[in-house]
């Protein structure tokens, strides 16, 4: 009992405690937009509207993999805020939580937001978690479209679950198309995370369409979330084995280390990365020199010149001090989709979640949409997102089409 | 069969019986009239997995004396032989119930195996040596279950060890009906949720049936005297390896069938769940809870479970709050002057002095 | 000549292994507890010279020794508020309160600096090429293993001849007899954690010039294989610790370039267990003797 | 061989039983640490029922020798005879139940379980249920630990402690964990006991009160009963062969009128302690 009694007590005094930080912190101005964006959000304007549609979005805010979490939320903020700004009859309340990348913390946080009232759902921001929500969304039948959960296996069965990002298999076909197109002499080095699906998901179905296509795949690397210091083994085999095109289908931080410690080695394949690559240029303080040459497939460029990704990035980097990133854009588009389909469904703020979820899933395979992350795209009615995915290299610092 | 109520240790069982019973009663009641939170009820099968847990590993830790830093390696085994099972019995038994319960057990079994030959070896270590061991095994498994392809089809189970990272799951040779259970990396990404809530209540208390016996029978005596005094209990002809592997393989099989049960409720699982992190945090049930005392670790795995979600309205300081709360939980319960602290605002609330047997 | 490279990369990241492992080895010698912690100063340490470096502007070395400073008063205000009034409780509150404070520092990282990742500017760069360039070794890792020596070399000296250091020898012997002797124990504790987490500091700036990315999380896992190698060499012995950390660097490139990439940590962690087996206090680990 | 066995003194006690053969058998005992030798060349003979004490100055190796015997060390070379069984190659656990039980120097209890459960660990192998019907409490359990109580309870009151059954053994008087030890010990059913210093830190009536216990238990239990002991009063009083250990060695062995003239003894140790 005893002990029992002192944990309530301990949790009171840290609760007050913390309370008294936390109000403290959000009246002073915001010196670090990473940190107090959420609580600025919080008390942002959004949380008032009549008759708005309650928008959750879901993604990991702390842990190893808060840098996407907390870009997707930071990007449905920036769209909602626009959305409430503009004088579009639709409007949105959102609440952002948190999931840790974690599928038992992201159901959590999903039966958090449906107590809340959440009509729509934007997340989870990663592929198991979103996986394990998916179920959840496809029996209580809720409208879930994820901004970056790229598994075949978020939308498979489910005709309620949408995705904005291209699937992993379409990632790896679509690089290996493009360098059998653009490369077929090239030697290739895989480097890949195995403990992790989106990477094993690309590399899987790009080694199998290299092989349809006569590429030459030399020597293939692997590493864990626990080994992802060191990668001097996989480049000398790499080197050793005479790979000039080192394909890398894994996030841009592992990749940033990947660069350096190539480029330390005397080491200068051809880099070649997917969408999770994008973002290397935004790494505050990464030498942009060790990018140079780097290719990739992204449908998202912080760089391009249209007024909507200019609007976007000015925007987000206002907000949060810095480059918005693929997942950001995805989620901001996210948000534009839901609405257009809200528009094209009729739906209104007082239907319940699943009328809206009935609507919503008839209306989206009818919709194009332009936005940050592709020009036309649309929707099947599995889910699946189509779009021309979009090769560019690292010139000077900044995306260039290449030659 | 009479139960004496007036023993203090059968009394304190008796409670402990009742209570789960009685929260699983009021929960459930609450449920079907819709008066719990989606929230709250979400959480209730991870709860009864995360309980089972924190009391087999209160037979490891605080019954037996040993520190295991892998217990989340053995949830691990549990979960992915449970959703082969579930996954591949689904045609042969059509009852989620019962084949829950055949994973559960399987879960169990092989988390018992993995136990055994953990266990053999590694339990001639002692102290700090045991715990890097036992967290070594974690690491392993989590390694081991990444390279992991299996499959069902109308043939059998396709199994493959994935060594060299250059296999997929459609080396399995699948037919058309196949299905792919667990993909390597991707894990298990197309499980049928069969658990509920009844079964994680059933696994509970059969969990509490199993240790609190235990603790009271001959063997559970014999694994306590290990931990009081190792060189008496072998004086006294207890044989220490014998009672520890008792002790450690019960406690492996029944984070097992937790496994299976937490498996068997989420659609997508990965290897990466049953982490050190995981692993350490069951522990903090445990020493929150208290070493050796099970309706403690009952409580503190409910309480700590369901801590995050009551913080979510501190946004991203939420889990800075959990750090500092662990802290300061564990300042509140060990030290002299915090501890005095708090007998003082008892006596002077209760009016009821302490009454405890003080040892010198 | 490719297995030469492997035996540097496992010796370079080894090394990484080895400085981690001195600062956690100490830490157990004296105060006998398992400091999760420890992984999180090193973070911290990097975050500091990067700031230092890049928002600051000032030169590297002077970095380093903010770094230093900085964690050596973190070090010292972690051990005065949550462990010292721990003293006396079971080692296991100990190793939970060392696990909170874990997740209090990554998580005050997490809001301080942000979740995204930060690249971090090596503090020297280059490599020595040999045989023709046949055989590279990056300038860091021969500065790594240097360190790593005069730092082992440092602390045997200083454990062996001064005042202090035989205080605290005297302290991870016997506590009360310590004590009893005039040894002020508390102090000395104190003093273990100062220099334990400059150490730290240190790890973290070579961590971070070795593997050149920064995010809250980065102490972990470096931490537990640090934890490993000072294990397997023998907790709480110094050359031990430096031992552990190399071996295990190299056990770790080895098993990647030739068994399987896949299970690189398995098998480092399998190594681990049949050492333990066989030598079950590690490799120069002290045999103690239960007294009947 | 020594005549420590006084096999003239079984006469003295009649209601002995008639088995006159030895109950231990030490033969050129002795163990090495590094390249200490801590014991040499021991040789001992006990009596079924004797009562046999081991003295010595600190650090003589009395406690090494127990060690020995116990199996806690194996020892480096020599032969022990349990009953006439060679046991070499046995463990703590073996020997134990080969009928040898003894207490420690500093006390070594299940200090957090009760009274009652210690004396019922002790009674461990006298228990044969398996861990299965122990969980499903199946009728075996229950007749067993009934038994298993009647027995703790009957063992308890040879010191009175009946109703110290329910406290911690952690949170008992000194005096009385000692006497739990005992018990404990005896639970194991041994053919001999081994005490180790077991009325350190009594006082003189408590030492009183024991030694008429010690032999109370050699005649309950018809086992025979070696301890190591300072306190010269008990030991003279109720040990009826004596063996000196110094430095490793045995340097005298006889009944206590023997040792206490021994002159080598008087040099060693007793001339100094005799004035006291």
């Amino acid at each position: 009992m005893k002990k029992i009694l002192c944990l309530l007590l301990a949790m009171t005094m840290t609760f007050g405690c913390l309370t008294a930080c936390g109000s403290k912190d959000t009246s002073e101005p915001a010196t670090d937009g990473a940190a107090t964006g959420g609580d600025t959000a919080d008390t942002g304007s959004s949380e008032t509207i009549e008759g708005a549609f309650k928008l959750g979005a879901v993604g990991p805010l702390t842990g190893d993999a808060a840098i996407y979490g907390q870009a997707v939320v930071n990007g449905a903020q920036i769209a909602v805020d626009e959305i409430n700004a503009s004088d579009s009859t639709v409007k949105f309340e959102l609440n952002k939580q948190d999931d840790e990348a974690d599928g038992e913390k992201s159901k959590n946080a999903y039966n958090n937001l449906m107590d809340w009232g959440m009509q729509i759902l934007v997340g989870p921001t990663t592929s198991g978690a979103a996986t394990a929500v998916a179920a959840q969304v496809y029996t209580d039948r809720t409208f879930m479209i994820t901004p970056s959960g790229s598994s075949t296996d978020v939308i498979d069965g489910k005709d309620n679950v949408f995705q904005v990002c291209f699937t992993d298999p379409n990632q790896g076909t679509g690089a290996a198309d493009y360098i059998a197109e653009n490369m077929p002499d090239s030697k290739i080095a895989i480097i890949y995370r195995n403990d992790d699906a989106y990477s094993q998901g690309i590399r899987d179905t790009f080694v199998e369409e290299a092989e349809a296509k006569g590429l030459e795949v030399v020597t293939e690397g692997t590493f864990t979330a626990d080994t992802a210091t060191d990668f001097t083994v996989q480049l000398t085999d790499a080197q050793s084995k005479g790979a000039d095109l080192l394909f890398l289908p894994i996030y841009y931080q592992p990749a940033s280390i990947i660069l350096n410690q190539a480029n330390a080695m005397g080491y200068a394949p051809t880099f070649f990365g997917v969408d999770g690559m994008d973002g290397i240029l935004t790494l505050e303080n990464f030498d942009t020199s060790l990018a140079e040459g780097v290719m990739l497939l992204t449908p998202f460029s912080a760089d391009a010149t249209d007024d909507l990704t200019k609007n976007f990035v000015a925007k987000y980097q206002e907000a949060y001090g810095e480059v918005p990133n693929q997942f950001a854009a995805d989620a901001y588009d996210a948000v534009y989709i839901v609405k257009a389909a809200i528009e094209a469904a009729g739906c209104t703020a007082d239907m319940s979640t699943t009328d809206i979820c009935e609507a919503l899933v008839a209306a989206m395979p009818t919709l194009t949409y332009n936005g940050l992350t592709g020009q036309n795209m649309t929707w099947q009615a599995t889910g699946e997102v189509s779009k021309a995915p979009m090769a560019v290299v690292i010139k000077d610092g900044v995306y260039t089409l290449p030659n | 069969m009479k139960i004496n109520l007036r023993n203090k240790r059968t009394r304190t069982d008796f409670l402990t019986y009742a209570g789960v019973i009685i929260a699983f009663v009021v929960m459930t009641i609450l449920q079907k009239e819709g008066a719990i939170s989606r929230s709250l009820s979400g959480q209730l099968v991870p709860i009864c997995a995360y309980v089972t847990m924190a009391i087999s590993l209160n037979l490891t830790v605080g019954i037996l004396g040993e520190l295991s830093l892998g217990h989340a390696g053995f949830m691990s085994v549990g979960a992915f032989s449970g959703i082969i099972a579930a996954m591949s019995l689904q045609s042969a038994i059509p009852s989620d119930g019962v084949r829950l319960a055949v994973a559960m057990v399987l879960g169990a079994f092989f988390a018992a195996i993995a136990g055994f030959l953990v266990g053999t070896p590694v339990l001639r270590l002692r102290g700090d040596y045991l715990a890097i061991v036992t967290l070594a095994f974690g690491e392993i498994i989590k390694e081991l279950v990444n390279c992991l392809l299996v499959g069902y089809d109308e043939n059998g189970l396709h199994m493959m060890f994935n060594l060299n990272g250059q296999k997929t799951v459609a080396d399995l040779g699948l037919t058309e009906n196949g299905i792919e259970i667990i993909k390597g990396a991707q894990g298990a990404t197309s499980t049928t949720t069969i658990s509920t809530f009844t079964a994680g209540f059933i696994l509970v208390m059969v969990t509490l049936i199993v240790v609190l016996n235990l603790i009271r029978s001959r063997s559970g005596r014999a694994i306590m005297a290990l931990r009081d005094n190792r060189i008496a209990a072998e004086s006294v002809g207890i044989n220490i390896t014998k009672y520890k592997l008792m002790a450690f393989v019960t406690s492996a099989a029944l984070a097992g069938a937790s496994g299976a049960l937490y498996g068997l409720n989420m659609a997508s699982l990965q290897a990466t769940k049953f982490n050190f992190n995981t692993s350490i945090l069951v522990l903090v049930f445990v020493v929150l809870g208290g070493l050796g005392n099970i309706w403690g670790s009952i409580i503190a795995a409910t309480l700590l479970t369901v801590l995050p979600e009551m913080l979510r309205s501190f946004a991203e300081f939420r889990m800075l709050v959990y750090a500092i709360v662990l802290i300061l939980v564990m300042l509140a319960t060990n030290n002299p002057t915090f501890k005095l602290f708090f007998e003082r605002i008892r006596t002077r609330f209760f009016k009821k002095p302490a009454k405890e047997v003080r040892g010198k | 000549m490719e297995f030469l490279s492997y035996l540097i990369s496992g010796i370079s990241l080894g090394s990484v292994y080895a400085i981690i492992a001195l600062g956690y080895t100490m830490v157990y010698g004296i105060a006998k507890m398992l400091n999760f912690a420890h992984g999180d100063v090193i973070m911290v340490g990097g975050y500091i010279s990067f700031c230092a470096t890049t928002y600051l502007g000032l030169p590297a070395v002077v970095s380093i020794l903010l770094a230093m400073a900085v964690c050596t008063v973190l070090g010292i205000v972690i051990e005065g508020l949550a462990y010292k009034p721990l003293r006396a409780a079971p080692s296991l509150a100990v190793l939970i309160t060392a696990i909170g404070v874990s997740y209090l520092l990554q998580n005050s990282a997490l809001l301080i600096w942000g979740a995204a990742a930060k690249s971090y500017t090596p503090i020297i760069s280059g490599t020595l090429q040999l045989f023709g360039g046949k055989l590279s070794i990056q300038y860091i890792s021969i500065l790594t293993v240097i360190v790593c020596l005069v730092i082992m070399a440092g602390l045997t000296l200083f454990t062996s001849k001064s005042k202090m250091g035989k205080a605290m020898r005297a302290c991870s012997e016997d506590k009360g007899a310590a004590q009893l002797m005039g040894i002020n124990v508390n102090q000395t504790i104190s003093v273990t954690f100062a220099i334990g987490s400059a150490l730290a500091a240190v790890a973290g700036v070579l961590l971070c010039s070795y593997s050149p990315s920064l995010m809250p999380t980065t102490g972990s896992m470096p931490g537990i294989k640090a934890f490993t190698a000072a294990v397997f060499g023998g907790i709480g012995s110094i050359p031990g610790a430096f031992l552990g950390g190399i071996l295990l660097g190299v056990i770790e490139a080895l098993a990647k370039a030739y068994i399987s990439m896949q299970l690189a940590n398995a098998i480092v962690f399998a190594v681990l267990i049949v050492v333990l087996l066989v030598k079950p206090t590690g490799l120069l680990g002290k045999k103690v003797m239960e007294k009947v | 061989m020594s005549k420590l066995v006084s096999v003239q003194r079984e006469a003295r006690i009649p209601e002995r039983d008639a088995d006159k053969s030895p109950i231990l058998e030490c033969i050129g005992l002795g163990i090495d640490f590094g390249g200490l030798t801590a014991v040499d060349d021991f040789n001992l003979t006990i009596g079924r029922t004797e009562i046999a004490g081991l003295i010595g100055p600190n650090g003589a190796g009395k406690t090494t020798v127990f060690n020995l015997l116990t199996k806690v060390y194996q020892p480096t070379r020599g032969t022990v005879l349990l009953g006439g069984i060679d046991t070499h190659g046995m463990n703590t656990v073996q020997v134990n139940q080969a009928g040898i039980a003894r207490t420690f120097q500093n006390i070594r209890l299940f200090s957090s379980l009760t009274v009652e459960e210690n004396v019922k660990i002790g009674l461990h192998n006298q228990l044969p249920y398996s861990m299965w019907s122990g969980i499903l409490r199946a009728p075996s359990y229950w007749k067993q630990e009934k038994k298993a109580h009647e027995k703790a309870m009957e063992l308890l009151s040879i010191f009175d402690m009946q109703d110290l059954a329910d406290h911690r053994a952690g949170s008992l008087p000194y005096g009385a964990q000692r006497r739990l030890e005992i018990v404990r010990a005896l639970a194991t059913k041994p053919g001999i006991l081994l005490l180790d210093e077991p009325a350190a830190g009594m006082n003189p009536s408590e030492t009183a009160e024991l030694m008429d216990n010690i032999r109370k238990i050699r005649d309950m239990f018809h086992i025979a009963i070696m301890l190591i002991e300072h306190d010269m009063s008990l030991v003279m009083g109720i040990c009826e062969g004596i063996c000196v250990l110094n430095y490793g060695k045995i340097i005298a062995k006889g009944t206590p009128e023997e040792i206490q003239s021994n002159p080598t003894v008087i040099e060693a140790y007793l001339g100094k302690k005799k004035e006291a």
